[in-house]
């Protein structure tokens, strides 16, 4: 492919709507916060579903000059302005984007909705929505851009936006720290882009999508090799792909809807948004493939393993998270780009409602987000029990369910593009994912409950930093309280795609899925697995069960249920120091990054510059100083050693003219 | 030569004339003149005496004229060193009218006229026996007014300038003699003599006649007496010292190395010159560094100073002359203003112009501490000042007449005495709650005005550069 | 004559206001804003035009020229609002003389910007010294601080003369500012290229001639080191353009080795002190040596895209440090004290001042979509189009460095839990507000619309013109 | 020209000696006063030297210089004893090296 295409360019104004409509929303709310009060969460609610409703419309536009024939590609491409000379930036909207797009508007709603309910009461309510808002906007601009330079700035303006939610509770220290994490690692991964977008400059003198996909050909192999790693530390980064996921956890300091919508439906799947876009970059360069893929496989089944030895429910979804973009970027990876779309487009909402679904929860206990002191909830919140349940079966899953097709996709697609140990990775990654997430569930709803057992009995060694946040007194629950359908309707609305959005993939390459991306992704040949599609399943399927007894047997027998407070202990206080420190990757990191930077400050700011640098500079000044007294010293003030003084300058005089009048001669 | 004496010859004398003889009349008047007003008087006729001379003097620019066959040349170049000289007797006058004690007042009016006298017969002369004169006159009347005050310390500056001034001429006579063993004559016209070029005698000569120079200059190392000799004078004494000295050695100085040699040895014959002019500007600055007195502060600055103004005459160059003068112009008026503002804040007391006392000093009087400040600035060289103007043109020639090691050692001498100058001015704004200092003379109306004369020109020279063109020295 | 007004209006008023004995500070806070006002508009009014009396014909041309230049124009604006903003905020015992002092910097820096001629531009640059000399000695903190700054500055501005002169007598002529036909060749030109290049990097500083810097940026009262770090430190990327670039392009490029070490240094070395500082206006200093650093490469690299860069950022860092000291300096009127581990907590109780430092951090730590970040990216563009590989990827570090130490500075003065010993909080004034919005404003506006800044006719320096053309795009 | 008995050499070693000689006694002697007389030594030496040369040019500028010096040195003496009375005239003794206020 010489020359590569970006949708039909053209003038569409629901495109530039949809894109503009949360700014708007963002700047009203935040400049007005105090004179919206209550209207800023469903003003800027109302503004996100107008923006969902212009996404459908443009990509009706989109659609339009296909259906009339007047071009063969579907998407809509609007150029705007020309930022600075060479850097031209515009909207996109094909079909890559327009599934972001989708979720972002559409789940962003939702999520918009219920957090008028789960926010109810905090004194910073319209800064919330502003800042949701603008992670929005932030987001469109990211999944939008028709360029790499534009992709950068929405890049770094979700990181801002995440920052912001990470840390809307300013007052926390844990919050901050977190947020601060969360934007440096983030930064790093601009960072990454950054460096990409120059070796591109460099090469092919263009940002546009279309000009440097069109120029892959004339990339060597190297060159496409690094900028493809460059591309990948920004989407490492920003989807929390090992060893840079550790902030991920941590921002699971934010309130619970920014979990659900940012770190866990979009922005932290803009890595594979960005391995799928660059899906002609990568899929000339088979080693970066294999990294990628490596990479993701990695984080898949770390993520994982890390999830099964979590009591905070809010990281045991993060580290769940981690473990599903795991796969999402292991597809897109290898090559299974529709795989891996699929996987972050069921993802989208099953997580979303997991992640709601535990913020009733977590809302009901009054902030309680330690699965060590719940218990038994079954029966004080249903509904919550069964939105995760769907949630549960859907990610782990469970045929029928919108997981099951999308990670079934992945996995299968890792044979497909010849990489066995992914394939395997993948699988035995499904079997320990079926284990947490029951784990999660039964620990959760089945027993009894356990909040008023004292904190230390189930192994809570430092309650303020398990998890247990009491501390929220801003969020009043008692003024006040929204109907409690603002939270409910969301989360039942999005059970419904939970269930049933796997489907669009069902029928293998005749699927509407594959129809619709059929122009997207560069297909490549594929092999013939020695193992069938349906055998694949057959095996995920065996593995998730082994999965979901492992954790009936040490949960959810009637026995467990009996003895859940002395097991739990146990289990707490016995965990592995390596899983319990997360295989030692923040402290791994603190060391290189943190620490030696601060050596390296302190070394210079306390040493060099004032003592080294500056020293030499005190220490002329001083000299100058001493010269003085010095020079002070020969005015003795008598007047014979003045005259001494002078007698020898005339002596030196003489010399100097006897010795060259001498030499004249 | 020429033996016949014209009227040109006497009215070329006239200036100097003038101010003698107003000496005389300040004299006179002061028998006569009523106790209470004989201080204005005895200002009042030096100042109109000096401003005749000034005004008769400058007729004579653009006029060159050989008086008593060479003995006095009047030309361009006389007449602006005449004239710098006048200004510093001008001012040093009116600061008399500001410090100085009543009774004694004419005597050192009439003395400062006479002592004006023997550097503007320097400005002109055209042989030695006319500049030993005139140097002599300078001093003899010079040793008599440092001693002008009650204070041992005058009377000790009195001695060493005395002493040592003495046998810096003992040497400067010496070498006068040997020249004119060298060459059998004493004008400087006949130095020039390509013959001579080789002739020990006139090296050695030249020497000892230099070392006289560098004294009256204050170069280092023979520059010592200079610190405690400003010290101790009246404040007025040391203004009008530290110029006038200056502007008549620096006269003959010039003439002598653009006028009175054989062709081709200026640089080996001056080469000690210039060497003791950079460790000028570096040890004059130095020097500044630890002091605690404004005067020997600024006498230190002087030594400096000069050194800038030699490493323009370096290369030789006409330009390099204007330079010079201009530098020395501006000079005269930072100055000149620095004492005037001394004058307006002290007494001549042994404690008069102590550091400690300009503490504070924008506080109680702001306008004395920003005129002060103009002018350290000046002499430090920043802008808006003649001093910056006149250091990037010393660059400019001693950088293009190959003599770039003097530039160089201006710009390590100004850095450090930037220091020093920025000590003066940090102390004067210094916050002190207890500044006790009382300002001896807030109100004199004459030093106020010419310290402001100084503010103005020591600016304009900066935008309205003068440097006058008709300035080579002439030998005949 | 406008252009000549915009010099000297400033410098009489401040002098007149020197002398005035009327105290109220409301006055003074006034009539500067007025003059800085002033300025602006004539600045804006005046562009293109040019003011010119001879001033020395021997022994080099010598001219009171004043006008602005393609890039000069930029800083004369920037300097402007700057300045404006800066006595807006201004609220500092003895206020009247403060004002004097900001009017005499902003008139002296004007006419550094405007001069056509070099020895004017020498001329102002030593004079711009003396209000920031007289302000440490009058609102400083320590002594030696005015030391500090007034001896490298000078021992800085000295060599600037003698490579004036040398300049003067070799080519005859100083009013060359902003001509395209000098170019300046020969055995002296390395010495005098050097004479201006030391000048220049103590005024930006680059390291290791930057210690006066810290000292002197968290000694100054806020509303001045808003315009120095802002404006009086693009003195020196100014010069290394209009003179280094413009008539010495050929020495400039035979040292840009040295310059870029130079720069990676300062860049690296800022970015990790900076990290460490406890003092937040030294954080804010630390970065600046570390920012500008970077656009001496970008000079250094002598790129089209870079210089384009070089011009952006200078803009940008101009507004995000001159805001970020008055907010630092808002914050110490109000709690005291500048340590980021007493302060804390500021945000709840301050809800714009907190929103100002924001976005004054994020322009800085280079956030997309904000000034910083345009001028960070082109910079960079341009250093690995020119052939940099190893200095642009070290220019990466102090990015994330950057992030680090910007938040940390926010966060410790907004965020966290408030900290009951500090004096009762009050959020930002209208005034104050007043003084912070055009350059957040700007910041924003710049960031998503940096087109002004590139298109500046760069044909006046024919080097810069000729690298513009060799450029790759 | 006259013949000369004397050879011009030895007035000018003559002369340089007593130069040396005063010379030597500004710097060793600590009596005011001899110091004066030193001072005057040196001028005489330059005075000696003028009229050898004056005789070996056969010029008269030297003997009229050598008026004009006498008369100065007079005039010097005249000044330095006062100067020295003012200096000295409480001290009990009287020596160069107590006049010394004034250094550094």
């Amino acid at each position: 492919m010489t020359h590569y295409q970006m949708g039909n360019p053209g003038s569409y104004p629901y495109l530039l709507a949809l894109w503009l409509l949360p700014l708007v929303g963002a700047i009203v709310a935040w400049a007005f916060g105090p004179q919206l009060k209550r209207l800023a969460g469903p003003l800027c609610s109302a503004l996100l579903g107008a923006s969902f409703v212009a996404t459908l419309l443009s990509w009706h536009d989109a659609t339009q000059s296909v259906a009339t024939g007047a071009a063969n590609l579907v998407g809509a491409h609007q150029a705007l302005v020309s930022w600075i000379p060479g850097f031209n930036f515009g909207l996109l909207l094909d079909p890559l984007s327009l599934l972001w797009t989708c979720i972002i508007t559409g789940v962003g709603f939702l999520i918009h909705v219920y957090s008028i309910g789960y926010m109810e009461g905090d004194n910073a309510f319209a800064r919330f929505f502003a800042y949701l808002n603008f992670f929005v906007f932030a987001m469109l601009t990211l999944v939008l851009s028709d360029n790499f330079v534009g992709l950068l700035v929405g890049w770094g303006l979700v990181g801002l936006a995440s920052y912001f939610l990470i840390g809307f509770w300013f007052y926390k220290p844990s919050a901050v720290a977190a947020a601060r994490k969360a934007f440096v690692i983030n930064v790093a991964g601009d960072v990454g882009i950054m460096f990409a977008i120059f070796m591109i400059v460099a090469s092919v003198h263009s940002i546009s999508y279309g000009d440097v996909f069109g120029s892959v050909g004339s990339l060597s192999t190297p060159w496409l090799l690094a900028i493809c790693i460059c591309l990948f530390i920004g989407a490492a980064a920003k989807s929390a792909q090992v060893p840079l996921h550790t902030w991920l956890p941590d921002a699971m300091e934010g309130p619970t809807p920014v979990s659900a919508l940012i770190h866990a439906a979009t922005m932290v799947t803009a890595g594979v948004y960005l391995v799928a876009r660059c899906a002609p970059l990568w899929s000339q360069s088979p080693d970066a493939q294999l990294l990628v893929g490596s990479i993701g496989g990695v984080t898949a089944l770390a993520g994982a393993i890390l999830g099964c030895v979590q009591w905070d429910i809010k990281r045991i979804l993060a580290y769940s998270t981690m473990s599903q973009i795991g796969y999402m970027i292991m597809g897109v990876g290898v090559g299974a780009y529709e795989g891996g779309v699929a996987h972050f487009f069921t993802h989208a909402f099953f997580k979303a409602q997991l992640f709601l679904g535990s913020g009733i929860i977590i809302h009901a206990l009054a902030n309680e987000q330690d699965v060590r002191r719940m218990g038994g909830l079954v029966k004080k919140l249903p509904f919550a029990f069964v939105a995760m349940l769907v949630g549960v079966l859907a990610i782990c899953g469970i045929p029928g369910f919108s997981g099951s097709f999308s990670k079934d996709a992945v996995i299968y697609g890792t044979l497909q593009h010849g990489h066995p140990v992914l394939y395997a990775v993948g699988i035995l990654t499904a079997g320990i994912t079926a284990y947490y997430m029951f784990r999660l569930l039964f620990v959760t709803f089945l027993g009894a409950y356990r909040g008023e057992v004292d904190p230390s009995d189930l192994g809570i060694r430092h309650p303020e930093l398990a998890g247990t946040h009491t501390a929220h007194d801003d969020h009043g629950h008692d003024a006040h309280h929204a109907p409690a359908w603002l939270m409910n309707v969301p989360v039942g609305i999005l059970i419904v795609p939970s269930i049933l959005a796997g489907w669009l993939l069902f029928g293998g390459e005749n699927s509407p899925w594959a129809h619709f991306f059929a122009q997207q992704f560069p297909q490549a040949t594929l092999a013939t697995p020695a193992v069938s599609e349906m055998t694949t399943t057959l095996i995920v399927l065996a593995c998730v069960a082994i999965g979901i007894a492992i954790a009936w047997r040490r949960y959810a027998t009637r026995d467990a249920q009996d003895t859940a407070v002395e097991r739990l202990r146990t289990e707490s206080v016995k965990m592995p120091a390596i899983l319990a420190n997360a295989f030692y990757f923040d402290a791994a990191l603190d060391l290189v990054f943190v620490r030696s930077s601060q050596l390296l400050g302190t070394l210079f700011g306390r040493l060099i510059d004032p003592q080294v640098i500056d020293g030499a500079v005190r220490e002329t000044a001083f000299s100058a100083q001493w010269l003085g007294t010095f020079v002070r010293s020969f005015q003795t003030g008598l007047v014979r050693a003045y005259a001494f003084i002078l007698v020898l300058g005339v002596a030196c005089f003489l010399v100097y003219y006897a010795v060259t009048a001498g030499g004249l001669h | 030569m020429n033996p016949t004496v014209t009227n040109a010859d006497w009215y070329a004398l006239a200036p100097i004339a003038i101010v003698a003889i107003a000496a005389l009349v300040v004299l006179i008047a002061d028998l006569f003149a009523p106790k209470h007003v004989n201080r204005y008087v005895a200002i009042a006729l030096g100042v109109i005496g000096l401003a005749a001379a000034g005004i008769d003097c400058a007729a004579a620019y653009g006029h060159d004229y050989a008086a008593f066959g060479g003995a006095f040349i009047v030309g361009g170049f006389s007449v602006v060193f005449q004239e710098i000289v006048i200004v510093a007797a001008l001012g040093s006058i009116v600061l008399y009218g500001a410090i100085g004690n009543g009774e004694r007042i004419a005597g050192a009016v009439a003395l400062l006229l006479w002592s004006a006298c023997g550097a503007m017969l320097m400005a002109g002369a055209g042989n030695l026996m006319t500049i030993f004169l005139g140097l002599e006159l300078l001093s003899l009347a010079l040793y008599c007014l440092c001693g002008l005050a009650d204070r041992p310390t005058a009377r000790e500056s009195a001695f060493k300038y005395l002493i040592l001034s003495s046998v810096a001429s003992g040497f400067m006579l010496y070498g006068m003699a040997l020249l004119f063993g060298a060459s059998g004559s004493v004008a400087l016209a006949d130095f020039t003599a390509p013959a001579l070029a080789s002739n020990p005698l006139l090296w050695i000569g030249a020497g000892l006649f230099l070392v006289g120079i560098s004294f009256k200059l204050s170069l280092v190392p023979f520059h010592a007496w200079s610190p405690d000799v400003y010290e101790g004078a009246p404040l007025p004494v040391t203004a009008f010292m530290s110029v006038a000295t200056k502007a008549g050695t620096l006269a003959v100085f010039a003439r002598f190395i653009y006028a009175a040699l054989p062709a081709g040895i200026a640089p080996k014959l001056l080469l000690p010159i210039w060497i003791v002019a950079a460790i000028s500007m570096i040890a004059g600055n130095v020097g500044m560094l630890a002091q605690h007195d404004l005067k020997r502060l600024l006498a230190y600055s002087g030594i400096a100073q000069v050194g800038y103004i030699l490493a323009a005459l370096a290369g030789g160059t006409p330009l390099g002359m204007r330079y010079a003068i201009f530098y020395l112009a501006a000079y005269t008026f930072m100055n000149l203003g620095a004492f005037a503002v001394a004058a307006l804040l002290s007494d001549d007391g042994e404690q008069g112009s102590r550091l400690a006392n300009y503490r504070g000093l924008a506080q109680r009087s702001p306008v004395a501490a920003a005129m002060m400040t103009l002018f350290l600035l000046a002499l430090a060289g920043l802008p808006p000042t003649a001093g910056f103007l006149g250091k990037i043109l010393i660059l400019s020639t001693s950088v293009s007449t190959g003599y770039a090691w003097l530039g160089i050692a201006l710009i390590v001498g100004t850095a450090i005495s930037l220091y020093a100058y920025a000590k003066v001015i940090r102390a004067m704004y210094e916050r002190n709650e207890h500044a006790h200092a009382h300002d001896a003379h807030p109100s004199v109306p004459l030093a106020w005005v010419s310290a402001a004369i100084c503010v103005v020109v020591v600016i304009a020279l900066t935008f309205y550069p003068l440097t006058p063109s008709n300035v080579l020295p002439l030998v005949r | 004559m406008l252009v000549l007004s915009l010099v000297l209006v400033p410098i009489v008023v401040g002098l007149a206001l020197l002398v005035v004995r009327n105290e109220n500070p409301t006055m003074s806070r006034t009539i500067g804003a007025l003059v800085a006002l002033y300025t602006l508009v004539a600045a804006v009014a005046s562009h293109g035009s040019e003011w010119s009396y001879r001033w020395l014909s021997r022994p080099f041309e010598a001219s009171f020229h004043f006008g602005d230049t393609a890039i000069s124009y930029w800083l004369v604006l920037l300097l402007a609002i700057c300045t404006l903003c800066a006595i807006l905020a201004t609220n500092v015992p003895r206020q009247r003389a403060f004002i004097a002092q900001m009017l005499l910097l902003e008139g002296a820096m004007l006419g550094l910007f405007l001069a056509r001629d070099l020895l004017l531009f020498a001329l102002f640059w030593d004079l711009m010294l003396l209000p920031v000399f007289f302000t440490l000695l009058g609102w400083g903190e320590h002594v030696a601080t005015a030391w500090r700054y007034f001896i490298y500055n000078f021992a800085g501005g000295l060599c600037l003369l003698l490579a004036t002169a040398a300049f003067g007598m070799l080519f005859g002529s100083t009013d060359v500012i902003g001509r395209s036909d000098v170019h300046l060749v020969g055995a002296w030109v390395p010495w005098i290229f050097w004479g201006f290049a030391i000048a220049f990097l103590v005024k930006t500083p680059v390291w290791p001639l930057h210690t006066w810097m810290p000292l002197t940026y968290s000694d100054t009262p806020s509303p001045m080191v808003a315009v120095v770090s802002a404006v009086q430190s693009k003195g020196g990327l100014y010069g290394l353009i209009a003179i280094g670039m413009a008539f010495m392009p050929d020495y400039l490029k035979a040292y840009a080795g040295i310059f870029v070490v130079l720069g990676v240094i300062s860049l690296l070395y800022g970015a990790f002190v900076a990290v460490t500082q406890n003092d937040a206006k030294r954080v804010v200093a630390y970065s600046s040596l570390s920012h500008l650093g970077l656009i001496v490469i970008a000079l250094a690299s002598f790129n089209a895209t870079a210089l384009q860069g070089a011009v952006i950022y200078i803009v940008a860092h101009g507004l995000f440090s001159a805001a970020l000291f008055l907010i630092l300096g808002f914050v110490e009127s109000r709690e005291e004290t500048r340590s980021l581990v007493r302060l804390g907590g500021l945000g709840a109780a301050n809800p714009r001042l907190a929103g100002a430092l924001c976005i004054a951090a994020l322009a800085a730590l280079g956030l997309p979509g904000l000034a910083g970040f345009v001028g960070e990216l082109v910079i960079l563009t341009g250093i690995f189009q020119a052939g940099f590989t190893i200095p642009a990827i070290l220019a990466l570090i102090p990015i994330v460095l950057a992030s680090a130490y910007m938040l940390r500075l926010f966060q410790g003065i907004m965020n966290g839990p408030e900290v009951p010993d500090l004096p009762v909080r009050r959020d930002l004034g209208w005034l104050e507000g007043l003084a912070l919005a055009p350059l957040v404003l700007a910041l924003v506006v710049l960031g998503v619309n940096p087109h002004a800044l590139t298109t500046f006719d760069a044909s006046a320096y024919n080097a810069v013109a000729s690298t513009l053309q060799g450029g790759t795009r | 020209m006259l013949p000369m008995s004397v050879p011009l050499l030895d007035y000018v070693a003559l002369s340089s000696v007593i130069f040396f000689i005063g010379v030597a006694g500004v710097l060793i002697r600590r009596n005011p006063l001899i110091v004066l007389m030193s001072i005057e030594l040196m001028f005489n030496a330059a005075n000696l030297l003028f009229m050898a040369f004056s005789r070996a040019w056969a010029h008269n500028a030297g003997h009229i210089f050598a008026f004009l010096v006498i008369t100065v040195a007079a005039a010097e003496a005249a000044i330095g004893l006062a100067i020295v009375v003012t200096v000295f005239r409480t001290a009990r003794h009287v020596d160069v090296d107590d006049v010394a206020l004034m250094k550094g």
